[in-house]
This record gives structure tokens, sequence and C-alpha cells, in this order.
């Protein structure tokens, strides 16, 4: 047992754990601190994969910005309470579900794993990652150079998406609808 | 035998101007005050009409551009002496469409006048197209206008007639689409790779066993038989153009009925040449059945647009025993004969729309009196009355004519039931003219007084169509001139 | 087991919090958490492209994970900012509350 | 010799009429009868000039090549079939271009007079000269779509011209009446087009007649042909709309009822003399055809009290006269007929339209009497046509008729039986001529007080047109037709000159009989016999194919297409609406369920796609 073997046991149990706290405590706020648990962990497991730099953003995206909003949001719309006067869904519904996500699961991983077999590409092995400056810099290059257009887009989609919501959560200035 | 190879090395190469046009005016109309959509439209409309004969005039051509080859879908156009005409037509019946008044322009013009253009876009994009595929996508893009107009703009029972008209239609394209796809698996099957091409699909037809291809021709038999309409598929027609606003039954009238034809001369005759010879006998029937019965029921009826409805069902019967003579010159008939009624039928149209904003109420059971007060209009409406009925000297009697000239050698009984239509449409068309426009004048109501007649630019669009009539009825080589090789 | 950490279990990981992620969008009918299952689903989608790029020895994956981040970003924003479109119209958060799509 | 001019004037003349009526509507201001009957007069009298120029231009051809073409444009042309505008003027069509000219330029000339009041004269003339022009295309064309094209162009002329006064219901309908009617021999003509173009292969009238088709072919085209003229021409079965076509214009009556356009039946025949006379069968259906109509509307003329229906019914008869002769394969005396029943009968009708004129458009002959003194030009132009059409000599009528009477029983197609129904009709004829005669002229007056002090006789504009028209009615028949010379010649065998005198004999009598009996009336007769209305004949056709084909039409909207199409249309509805409803069912509208199937789907479309089909998974 190696120390980033221990580290993977861990993040993973916590991450599991995690988010099934989120789909099963009442209130949103404890599922989103669950959820929070969860997103530090992947963070931890980027980690040990060597892939720092989205280790990093997964903590500054998610848990800085989109944590944030959900917890935001809850205190908006005063959801801190649990939530106790919702019908749940029927224990059929439950139990179809449930079997279709183990299905669903188990199919993946199945497919997964007949991937799994593939020879690697080699274009980017550890050493020529090392060679080559690291992640962070080999990541940055490819975005700067090869995908810049696509980088350029996606702050048109945000733009798009920051017009969207100031749009959607404008109050009506003339009673909106009813 | 009809052949449609050895286009593809005509000159003309700047076919998209015909589709990228209206498209383009489909466009701009959106950026336009509602206040001005109307001369916009008809700016717009005379433009494109222009350029559509000037590129007509330009000759012959055809393109062929790359889009979706591994499956057999080419951006395949092509301008030949048959879709010339549709696509002039085309032109000329978006003109007269956002020309007439109503409350399409008072009701969301944005919509009228953009669904025009798309229409005139579908139009020529299926008129032109040589690939199934792509004809298909425009046959089917022809609804969504259509369906806009009357579904926005149309009468009380609009609701229900959108829904027949949407019904058999598709339920026709559908079966087209299936049997297209089973020629494009034959195509497949025996070269190996895929193409929607009409020239390709045409060799495949010619090599294989004729039975193999029954059930595909009955499925675009049906299609473009429900389009035309041929009788016994003719269910929606009446509801169609009673309850749809007068542009939406103009284009259907004029020129989407043109698109069934077009289909048959195109795609059906090329493609199961040995199937419509084996069915030839009930084709005929039915397209002779078609004038009859249509003829008839336009005689018991009491509303002008369905009357106009009917008598276009039987007119197009007609059409249709030319195409189904399955001779070069039958063919060429009835692109002349399509023309000419579609010719007669905008002007008929255009003039009831008229009428009916200077009279609301226009029931054919008594005798309104409406000469007197509006001569010139009558004067044009008579001239066009006198087309429907194909008298010499207008172009529908060259085409009918020439139609029945060359459908007698083939099938005499069918040719000469056919001919009774002819006095029924007399009886019909003159009924509708004369009471119309004779008796004495009823006492005069409020508005209706102060109707005046037609104006000067009114005038001149009736003159422009009617002139075309008399003159093609006497130089009817313009149009004939293409089939006499 | 050689003490290196192999990528497919990753994916086993990932993939198990992706059935838990959409088990709870199925269940849940309370809109802010089945946001939160979105997100979880996501990132464990995230967490497979990490793995098989690190599988198959290239940086793609991590760059695709970049693209995918910022697509969250702004779906969980204009998520949010229905939620709250929608309290405010309908006074509730509840999907059961919301069945104005049928008819 | 340039034949375009021919038909170019009254074209013109139409054209500026037209215009001229068009503007009158929109600046209401009326276009006088002076103006606009002398544009269409001088319009007519220029064509008469170039028809008689024309046709001494002819004169001057050899014998045998008397054909003159002239191509205008060419019309259609489509595989194989090929149509070209082009006017032919041979001998016949030249003596029908000067009956049409000349008989049209007077009645152009007598409507100045008797359309003064109208309210829109300009357009009634330039109906008149459409119909001349329509006309002339008729004679002149030399392809039968070209005649067609007159031959329609007449019947819509007169379709105008019949309900020229459109207020009224009952004129608008004669006028239908007359156009669907003409519209049914029509198809007689359009397949006797497409059977030439079949078995000819081509529509101009000298191939038609140069090619020898199968007797049964002969046969079919000619009674098709014949069928068309029985629609223009008002003979058995489609005779019921002439009478009724005199709610137009009395000059109207005189130009196309009677002078011109219904002899355009003759005209046809004459023109495909060849393949008529080809075919026995055809000719004894002409000759009974023609026989029974003479007849018959004899009898039912000497019944009507309505001197236009009189004169109407007379045509109609006479006409009957024309077709035996075609019938008995004498056409050029049919021809000849034509032209002086066109001096006499238009003469007659002219008359009777000073007479109704002058009595204020009372047309009842028990409500006149006594207008000899009253209305004396009238009166001896009027007697020339009826001396005319009772054929005694030396007026036309004589030499015409007689003929036709010596060729039904001479001829080798004539018989005994053919021959005592013409002289039967002949007798008929003269009977109520004299009727009419002696009731409007000579009888004591059983006019209305008012009415008879305002009687006057007419102004020289109409009277000139009844003068020129009673001297040829007079001298009509004296030089016999140009076309051919010596009818009197043959005419006169010993049976011949028998049955000359004694035509003229039974004429003379049946006047006497007539004079006898009506001579003295001095009160208004009530009719009300069979024969008056025309043996029911025309009520027999409205209820059974006029209402018939309403029924049929009726039936066909409300049970065909109400139950059985629109019932189609139904059950697919129903059918959709079903599938539409199992399919709601799924529609539960919560949102947790649509995401319940949607994965669902996902996940099958996946596990078939990594199970299902594994070739794909081989990535």
């Amino acid at each position: 047992m190696t120390g980033s073997m221990i580290a993977f046991a861990a993040f993973s149990t916590i991450a599991i754990v995690g988010s099934l706290l989120v789909i099963f405590r009442r209130t949103p706020v404890a599922s989103a601190f669950a959820l929070v648990l969860v997103f530090f962990s992947f963070s931890g497991l980027y980690a040990l994969m060597g892939a720092h730099l989205i280790a990093a953003l997964q903590i500054l995206v998610y848990t800085g910005a989109i944590m944030v909003l959900f917890v935001f949001v809850i205190m908006l719309l005063n959801q801190d309470s649990p939530i106790t006067d919702i019908k749940e869904s029927s224990l059929l519904f439950k139990g179809i579900a449930g079997l279709a996500c183990v299905g669903m699961v188990t199919v993946l991983i199945n497919a997964a794993l007949r991937v799994s077999g593939l020879a690697p590409t080699n274009i980017y092995t550890d050493q020529k990652i090392e060679e080559l400056g690291g992640n962070l810099r080999v990541i940055s290059e490819l975005l700067f150079t090869d995908h810049l257009f696509q980088f350029e887009l996606t702050s048109f989609l945000l733009l798009g998406a920051i017009v969207a919501t100031i749009a959607l959560s404008k109050r009506q200035r003339k009673g909106g609808v009813s | 035998m009809l052949n449609f190879e050895n286009t593809m090395t005509l000159a003309n190469e700047s076919l998209n101007v015909f589709m990228v046009v209206p498209l383009a005016l489909c466009i701009l109309s959106f950026l336009i005050p509602k206040g001005l959509q109307r001369a916009y439209a008809i700016a717009g409309a005379i433009f494109f009409f222009a350029l559509s004969c000037y590129e007509v005039s330009q000759g012959l051509g055809g393109q062929t551009l790359p889009w979706l080859s591994q499956f057999g879908i080419q951006l395949g156009f092509r301008l030949d002496s048959v879709s010339k005409w549709f696509v002039v037509l085309t032109g000329l019946v978006t003109f007269i469409a956002v020309y007439l008044k109503g409350n399409w322009y008072r009701k969301s013009p944005r919509i009228f006048v953009a669904s025009s253009f798309f229409m005139a876009f579908a139009l020529n994009a299926a008129f032109l197209s040589t690939n199934l595929i792509t004809f298909y996508i425009a046959y089917e893009a022809v609804f969504v206008p259509i369906i806009f107009m009357v579904g926005i703009w149309g009468t009380q029972t609009k609701a229900a007639s959108v829904f027949k008209f949407f019904l058999m239609s598709f339920l026709g394209s559908i079966m087209m689409l299936v049997s297209m796809f089973y020629l494009i698996y034959l195509y497949q099957s025996q070269t190996g790779q895929y193409s929607a091409q009409i020239f390709d699909l045409v060799q495949v037809s010619k090599s294989i066993a004729p039975e193999r291809l029954c059930l595909a021709f009955f499925g675009f038999f049906l299609a473009f038989a429900i389009k035309v309409p041929l009788v016994p598929f003719h269910g929606w027609v009446r509801d169609a153009y009673v309850n749809a606003p007068m542009p939406a039954t103009i284009y259907m009238s004029g020129i989407l009925s043109k698109l069934g034809v077009f289909g048959f001369i195109r795609f059906v005759l090329p493609i199961f040449w040995d199937q419509a010879i084996q069915y030839h006998g009930i084709l005929v029937t039915v397209a002779a059945i078609s004038v009859l019965y249509a003829a008839l029921l336009a005689i018991q009826s009491k509303n002008p647009r369905e009357l106009l409805s009917y008598s276009s069902i039987s007119h197009l019967g007609f059409v249709m025993l030319g195409i189904f003579s399955l001779t070069s010159g039958g063919v060429g008939a009835a692109v002349l004969l399509s023309v000419a009624h579609t010719l007669a039928s905008v002007v008929l149209f255009m003039l009831l729309h008229f009428m009916s904003e200077r009279k609301e109420d226009l029931t054919l059971d008594r005798f309104h009196g409406l000469a007197p007060r509006f001569p010139m209009l009558f004067v044009a409406f008579f001239i066009a009355v006198l087309a429907s009925v194909s008298l010499p000297g207008t172009v529908n009697f060259v085409g009918e004519f020439l139609v029945l000239s060359f459908s007698y050698p083939v099938s005499a009984l069918c040719t000469v039931l056919s001919s009774i239509g002819v006095i029924l449409g007399t009886v019909y068309m003159f009924k509708f003219y004369q009471y119309l426009g004779f008796g004495s004048p009823n006492p005069k109501t409020g508005a209706e007084s102060v109707a005046k007649d037609i104006g000067v630019f009114e005038i001149s669009i009736l003159i422009f169509m009617l002139g075309l009539i008399i003159y093609l009825g006497f130089q009817p080589a313009v149009i004939l001139r293409g089939f006499s090789s | 087991m050689n003490g290196e950490i192999q990528p497919m279990m990753m994916v086993v990981v990932a993939l198990i919090v992706f059935g838990i992620g959409l088990f709870g969008l199925l269940i849940r009918k309370n809109l802010l958490i089945m946001l939160m299952c979105i997100e979880l689903m996501l990132n464990s989608v995230n967490l497979c492209f990490v793995a098989f790029s690190k599988m198959h020895q290239s940086v793609l994956g991590d760059l695709t994970v970049l693209f995918v981040m910022t697509v969250a970003a702004a779906e969980s924003a204009v998520g949010l900012g229905l939620v709250i479109a929608m309290f405010r119209t309908l006074k509730s958060v509840d999907t059961d509350q919301i069945q104005i799509l049928r008819d | 010799m340039n034949l375009s001019y021919l038909i170019l004037l009254p074209l013109f003349g139409f054209l500026i009429n037209g215009v001229l009526y068009l503007r009158s509507t929109r600046n209401s201001k009326k276009v006088s009868a002076e103006l606009s009957g002398g544009i269409a007069t001088v319009a007519m009298l220029l064509s008469f000039a170039a028809a008689l120029y024309n046709f001494f231009l002819l004169r001057q051809l050899p014998a045998e090549g008397q054909l003159f073409d002239q191509m205008l444009f060419p019309w259609f042309k489509l595989a194989g079939m090929s149509v070209d505008f082009t006017l032919r003027l041979d001998p016949l069509s030249s003596v029908f271009c000067l009956v049409i000219t000349g008989v049209g330029s007077l009645i152009h000339l007598y409507s100045i007079g008797y359309m003064h009041h109208d309210a829109a004269p300009a357009k009634y003339f330039a109906y008149l000269n459409l119909f001349c022009f329509m006309m002339l295309n008729l004679v002149l064309g030399a392809t039968m779509p070209h005649v067609f094209f007159g031959w329609e162009g007449v019947g819509l002329a007169s379709y105008l011209l019949i309900g020229y006064w459109y207020h009224d219901p009952e004129k608008v309908g004669a006028g239908m009446k007359a156009f669907v009617m003409n519209r049914i021999g029509d198809i007689g003509f359009l397949v006797a087009m497409f059977i030439a173009y079949k078995f000819v292969g081509s529509l101009d009238f000298i191939q038609i007649a140069n090619t020898p088709l199968n007797p049964e072919m002969t046969t079919t085209l000619g009674l098709l042909v014949f069928f068309a003229c029985t629609g223009k021409s008002a003979q058995i079965p489609l005779f019921t709309w002439l009478p009724d076509a005199m709610a137009g214009p009395t000059p109207v009556s005189a130009l196309i009822h009677a002078a011109t356009m219904v002899t355009s039946g003759i005209y046809l025949l004459a023109r495909m003399h060849t393949t008529i006379e080809a075919s026995a069968t055809t000719l004894s259906v002409i000759a009974a055809v023609g026989a029974c109509t003479a007849f018959i509307s004899a009898v039912i003329a000497c019944a009507q009290t309505d001197i236009k229906k009189i004169l109407a019914y007379s045509t109609v008869s006479q006409l009957g006269f024309m077709f035996v002769a075609c019938g008995v394969g004498f056409t050029i005396a049919g021809v000849f007929h034509v032209m002086t029943h066109a001096f006499f009968k238009a003469l007659m009708f002219l008359g009777a339209g000073s007479v109704i004129h002058a009595l204020h458009e009372e047309q009842d002959v028990f409500k006149m009497g006594g207008l000899r003194k009253k209305l004396p030009i009238t009166f001896w132009t009027f007697v020339a046509g009826w001396a005319a059409i009772l054929g005694l000599p030396p007026f036309s009528g004589f030499f015409s008729k007689d003929e036709i009477l010596i060729q039904s029983l001479q001829s080798p197609h004539g018989s005994m039986p053919l021959f005592l129904v013409m002289m039967a009709a002949a007798f008929l004829t003269a009977f109520y001529m004299t009727r009419l005669l002696v009731l409007v002229f000579l009888s004591p007056s059983r006019m209305g007080q008012g009415v008879e002090k305002s009687v006057h006789e007419s102004p020289l504009v109409m009277t000139l047109p009844l003068m020129v028209l009673g001297v040829a009615s007079v001298v009509g028949g004296w030089f016999g037709l140009p076309i051919h010379e010596a009818h009197v010649e043959e005419a006169a065998g010993s049976s011949g000159r028998f049955i000359m005198l004694a035509s003229v004999a039974l004429a003379l009598v049946a006047a006497f009989i007539a004079y006898k009996k009506y001579g003295k009336t001095t009160k208004v007769e009530q009719v009300n016999d069979i024969a008056r209305e025309g043996f029911k004949i025309d009520a027999f056709y409205l209820s059974f194919f006029g209402n018939g084909t309403k029924n049929v039409a009726r039936w066909m909207g409300n049970l065909i297409e109400q139950q059985v199409i629109q019932r189609m249309i139904r059950w697919t509805v129903a059918i959709v609406d079903l599938s539409g409803n199992l399919l709601k069912v799924a529609q539960v509208g919560s949102s947790q369920a649509y995401l319940m199937m949607m994965f669902l789907a996902i996940f099958a479309v996946l596990a078939w796609f990594l199970f299902g089909v594994g070739q794909y998974a081989k990535f």
C-alpha cells in the first residue's frame, strides 16, 4: 500500500459517501455542503493523476464559484429548512430508478473495460510531459495554439450565460406574470 | 420515352439565385417596420419575379454541389424546359399573393411576408432539385408557410382544415419518403454506394424487374396525387381553399398543385416508366373521373371559393390526362396547361378577393348585379372566366386542346368523357359569373355603396395577367418550343 | 496490484458517482437538489476524461475538462437563474407543482 | 390579295369601341350611338369593300385554282401536330364573307337607329364587331382549330348579345342556354378534330378531304361534325336555344340568329363535304334530321304569337331546308339558300325590329294590326321578304328553295317521303308567314289607344338597310350563286318544272287560307296548345338534362363527397387520434417521469450499441 493508494482510497470513499449524502439529505444546505465535500475529494483525485491544473481549477470553479452560487440561491429562496411537505417518489419508482442506475453503471463500466485494453497513443507520456515543462505548460500551450478558437468561443458562451441569467432573474418592473 | 440525362452540360450555373434571393428577402423582412411591409413585399416580389425571368431567359442549366455525399445527398439543381416555367410562375404567384390587401397586413405582417418569401424559396428549391432527398425536404418545407398562413389568418374552422390538409399531405409524403429510401437502397445494393440523384435512380429502375417497383410507384403516386389533387384524394382541398386566407389559397391553387404535376413529370414518369405503362388504364380513368366529378361538385356549390376550388381540381384533371397519355406531346401540353391554369386561377381568385373586399356576401344563390357598379372588374372577370372555360384565343384552350388531342389516340373513351367536363365547366363558370355580375343591383347598404371600381395599379396587373393569357393563346410556341424535339 | 493507481479505478469511482447522481436526479423533486445531482454527474464525467487521458497518455482529455467546466459554470448559472424565476412565479421549486407541461 | 384587312378591320372596331366603352364607365360620360355606331359601321363597310375586292380578284384566277392561302403566324406546334393561323379564301368562303360583311354592315347601320336610346351603345357595337371578326375567322380559317376559334368566338358574342340587357335574369338565362347548347355541339367538333388528328395527322381541311379514311371513321367523323352543326345551326336535338335567343336586341337576332351565325353549320358541312358525302349513313342522317326540323319547327311557328319567335322558328325551319340540301349531297344548293335566306330573313327581322321599335317594345302579333298605312316602308320591304320566303317567282327564295325541293326528290340520296315532308314544311311556311304578315300589317288594329297614336315610321338610318335588303331579296336569286352558274338549268327537267309549279301553287293556297283565317281578326287570341310551347321539348330538356345534372351533382356533393370521401378522412383522423390517445398515457406531466423515460431510452440505446450490435463498439 503506497501513500498514493491510501490517498486514493480515502478520496474515493469520501466522494462516494458525499454524493450519497447529497442525494439523501433532506435539507438543501446539507446537500450543498456534502457536494463541497465531493468536489474537494475529486480535486484530490485529479491531483493524484497528476492533473494539477484541473485539480486547482476544480477547487476554484466548483467550490469557489458554483457552490457559492448554490448557497446564495438557497438562502435567497429560504430553502434552508428540511423539506417535509413534499410527497416523495413512490417506492416502485425508486426501485426502477435504482435498478436502471445500477444497470447503467454496469454497462458503462463494462464499456470502459473494453476501451482500457487499447494501446496508448504515447504522445504525452509522463516523462515527455516532464520534459515539456509539466502538465500546466503543455495544456496551456495547446489551449492557446491549436484550440484557441474554441477557447475564444467559450468566452462568448459565458457572455451569453451572463446575459441569460440577468434576464431570467431580473425582477419584472410591471407586475410580471401573476 | 422521356429522358432527362445530358442536361448537365448546359451553361447556366447561377441557379442558386432562385433560392438565395427569396431566402434573403424572407430574412430581411424581419428588419422592415410593420407599416412598410406591404411596400417591401411588393417591391421584393417584383424584383424577384424580374430576376427569375431574367435568369430563365439566360438559358437552361444545372449544377451540383457536394453536401452529404457519403449518403448520396448532393445539392443538385437543374433548370430545364419543364422546371423553368414553374420557377417563373413561382415568382409571379408570389407577387400576386403579397400584393393582395387583407388582415394579414394588419395582424403580424412580418410573419406573412416572411412566410411568402420562404414559400417561394421552398418551391423553387423543389422545382429545381434533381436529388430526391433535397426535393423531399423542400417539398415538406412548403407546408410550413402554408400552415402558418392558414393557422394565423384563416377563417372559422381553420384548425380542422389545417389538420386535414396536413394529415393527408403528410400521409402521402411519408409514403413517398419510404419509396425514396427503397430506391436508394436498390441503388446501393447494385452499385455499393449511395445516391439519390434522379439520373442514377432512373438507371436503377431500368435495370430492375418492374414488379419490384410497384409499391414504390404507388408511394410516389399517392404523394403527388394528393398534392395535385386527383379525385379520390381531394378531400382536403375544399376546406383548405375555403378557410385559408386568400394569398394561401392562391399559393395552393396556383403553384402548390403544380408541385404535384411537376413531381409526376420529373420523378414518376422517368423512374416508373414501366409501371406507368402497366397501370396506364387506371391512371387515365382517374384523371377523367377527376375532371367530371369535380365539375359536378362545382355545379352544385354555392360558395364562390368552393366553386373555384373544385374547378381547379377539374382543370388539373386535364393536366393529368395529358401527363398520363405518356407521350412527349402530352407532357408538353400538360406543362402549357399548367401555366394556363395558374394564370387563370390566380386571376380568378384575385378578382374574387377584390369583390369580397367590396361586398361581403357573394353566395351563389341569387343575382347580385355587381357588374354595372364595377365595370372594369367585371370585364377582367369575364375574360378570366373565358380563359377558365378554355375558349379559343386563351392559352387554356391551346393547352386543353393539345392535351385532349394527345390523349385521344391513347384512350378515346376517357378523352370523350373529359370533353364533357368542358360543357360542365361552362355551366358552372358562367353561373358563377352571372350570379355575381348580372341581375339588378340590390338596394345598397352603408359601406357597400361607397365601394369603387378597381384602381389603376390593379388594372395594370390584370392587363398584364390577362394579356399574358391571350398572348400565349396565340403564341404558345413560347412554351411549347422546349418540347418540340 | 503494484501500488500504482490504475486509471481504470478512477473510472470506476467516477461511474459510481455518476450512477448516484443519476439516481438522485430521478428520485428527488427539489429543483436545487436536482441541479446538484447534475453537477455530480458532470464532475464524474470530468474525472473520466482525465482518467482516460491518463490511460491513453494524451492531454486532450484534460483540455476537454477545461471546456466542460466552463460549460458547467454557465449551465449552473443559467439553471439557478431559471430556478429563481420559477420560484418567483410558482412559489415553489418542487417539480410536482410544475405540471403545466401537460396540455 | 391580302386577307388580313378583312378580319382586322372589325377587330379594330371592336377594340376602339371597347376602349371607348371602358373609358365611359370611368368618367360616366356616355359615348353616343352615332360615334360608336359610325366607327363600327365604317369598319364593317371597309371590310365589305375588302371582301368584294378579294372576291373579284379570286374570280380572275383560273376556275380550278380559285384558292388563296395567307399564313398570318404559326399558332402551335407540338410533337407532330402543327397548326398555323392561316386564312384561306376560296369561292365558298368568299360568298360567306360577302354575306357576312354585306348584311353585317347594313345591320350595323340599322343598329345606330335602333340602339339610339341605349345606355351604352359603345358596348353593343363592340360586341357586334367582335361577332363579325369571329364570324370572318370562322369562314376564312384553313384549319379546323382556326374555324373552331371563330366557332367559339361567335358563340361567345352571341351569348353577350343575347344577354345584353343583363338586368333581367331571364335574358341572362337565355344567353347561357344558347352558349351551353352550342358547347354541347362543340364536343362533336372537338372529338372530330381528335379523330382527324389521329387518322389524318393534320387538321387542314384540304388534307382531311384528300386523305381517304376507312368507312367507319368517315361516318363517325361526318356524324360528329354534323352534331357540332346541330348545335350552332339549331337543328334537332339542339334547336331549343334559338327561340330563346330572341331575348337580345332585334338587330342582333337579325345578324346572328338569322343571317350569319346559325348558317355556320351549313358552312362547315360544305367545307367538309368530301368527308360528309363519302358516307351514305351520314347523308341520310343529315337529311332526316333536317327534314324533321324543318317540319316540326314550321308547325311550332304556326302557333306562336310573339313576332320574333315566329321568325325564330321560321329560321330553324329554313335551316332544316339547308340541311336537307346538304343531306341529299347537294351542298351547293344549301349554300345558295344560305345567301338568299340571309337577305330575306335579315330583312324580316329588321322589319320586325322596326315594328317593335314603333310600338314601344310590343312583340305580340295579336296586339298589332293595320300597320300597313303607318309603316309603309317597313310594310313594302316586309312583303318582299314574305314573297321571297314563300318562294314566289321571281323573288330570291324561289330559286334556292325550289332547288332544294327538287333535289330532295331527284338526287340519288333523295326520296319520296323526304320530298313530301319538305313540301309539307313549305306549305306550313307559307301559312305562318302569311299569318304573320296579315296579323301585323293587314288586319284591323288591335293596339291600345296610347300606343296607336305614337306609332311612326322609323328614321332613315333604319329604313335604308330595309330597302337595300328588300332589293336584295328580289334580285338575290337571279344571278345564282357565283360559285355555280348553271343551277336553274340543271333543275329544269320536266318533273323539275312540275315541282316548281306545284310548290308555288301550294304556297299560294296556304297564303290564301291564312289570309282567310286571320284577315279579320279583331280580338286577342289565347292559344295554349302544345305546339305553342314547342312540344315541350325545351321543358323536357330542362327537367331531364338540366335538373338531372343538378341532381346528380347534388347527390354527389351530399352522398359521395360527404359520406365517402370526407368519412375516409375522418377515419384517418380517428386512427391518428386513437394512436395519439394511446401515447398520451405516457404523458403524465411529471418531469421526473419524463426524465425516467428519457434515461431508460438512452440506456436502451446504449446497451443496444454496446452489446446488441457489437461491431460498432469495436473502437
